[in-house]
């Protein structure tokens, strides 16, 4: 199944691309689609921010189970105001 | 009204819109861009936003402080994009029978949207440029570290 | 801006006025005519001053406000004469480095405001009027008081 | 010696003048003046609000002595705001 990723801020710079969409296993959690992004893009490796998860804009858990066609972020720390 | 807008806020439509015969106080807060941070010079500022989320989150901030206190109306507005020194990035108006709720209720949203809501703020220095609260000192990406940081 | 005047007030000239490059933050205070108090339907409202020592005691809350805190700019306009219901009665815009000083500071101003500045409001209702403060239910003036208070 | 008396508010409307000029002995305190106006006013003598004393756009206490040509207030409870 399919998740769309949206990155932003930090992060954005860091994948240097703001949406893409990523195959993922069944069952799989948001915090183990962290962990596949890590392989896939080497400069998230050294991220080591207070990520929080949003699933369809509702900030979720690390041990959520994603669904097909999922739209995932992953919020760095945030600052507006 | 929750919003975030490119457009440069107008405090009089917020004030407009929370303005109520029931109200005996407004009280509203302004974030300006601040020239200054840590001791370094700023020239501009930057927002970004996950937009329908953080209309959603601000619309979830106000609803909070309309749970604690009793509040008539409530506005928030949060620009994104370019910032210059002096505009507004972020627009807040509480009206309320009483100013002490219309107060607090005001405080609670900037406290509140500071936590939660998913907009980011970007400090452009004359020689380099940083995300604030992404990292203590250590951009993210070394291409932007500033170099007398 | 320390004043006191007849015409209706501009928020938009105390931010103007309270604007600077150091500044983070504007805390904004609008008190407005309420369409009832203690329960009764308020029809208007009419405030009346010492006006040349009522704004050398703005002036007083000012510089108190700015010997508490570090705040940059400190505007305080109060209006008098008639003021119909949802209408501006008083104005504070103050700007800070930081929001906590610019909250702390505009609280501050209206609450001292209340205390020690010469000006006076009579709420008007359907069959009397009462000057606020003046007494506890009792109209100095019988000729005032209302028919069914 | 003269003083200028300005009434404002309830007092106002309770003397039915906005401003008067009165005599007063040498060395009297600003609470003797208000003592005379309440004999002058018959419609000052229930007034028992905690009355602020300001002389010339200042706060004064109740023994200060005024000075010829004083600008003397009597300030109701005051309501701004």
């Amino acid at each position: 199944m399919k998740v769309k990723v949206k990155f932003f801020a930090a992060l954005r710079e860091c994948v240097g691309s703001s949406e893409i969409t990523r195959e993922i296993g069944e069952g799989s959690t948001v915090g183990e689609l962290w962990e596949a992004l890590q392989r896939d893009y080497p400069k998230l490796t050294p991220v080591n921010m207070a990520l929080l998860y949003a699933v369809n804009r509702d900030y979720v858990n690390t041990g959520h189970v994603l669904q097909d066609e999922d739209e995932v972020v992953f919020v760095p720390p945030v600052s507006g105001g | 009204m929750f919003r975030v807008t490119e457009k440069s806020l107008d405090l009089h439509e917020l004030i407009v819109f929370v303005s109520s015969p029931m109200a005996g106080a407004i009280a509203t807060f302004l974030g300006t861009a601040r020239n200054h941070n840590s001791g370094r010079r700023v020239i501009s500022l930057e927002y970004e936003a996950y937009p329908e989320m953080a209309e959603r989150e601000l619309a979830r901030v106000g609803e909070e402080a309309r749970r604690r206190w009793d509040v008539e109306r409530i506005a928030i507005v949060h620009r994104i994009g370019p910032v210059q020194i002096s505009e507004v990035s972020v627009a807040i108006a509480v009206s309320a029978a009483h100013r002490h709720e219309a107060f607090e209720a005001c405080r609670f949203a900037i406290e509140e949207l500071k936590k939660t809501v998913p907009i980011w703020k970007k400090e452009v220095f004359e020689d380099g440029e940083i995300w604030i609260g992404t990292q203590s000192e250590r951009p993210l990406n070394p291409a932007t570290e500033p170099k007398n940081g």
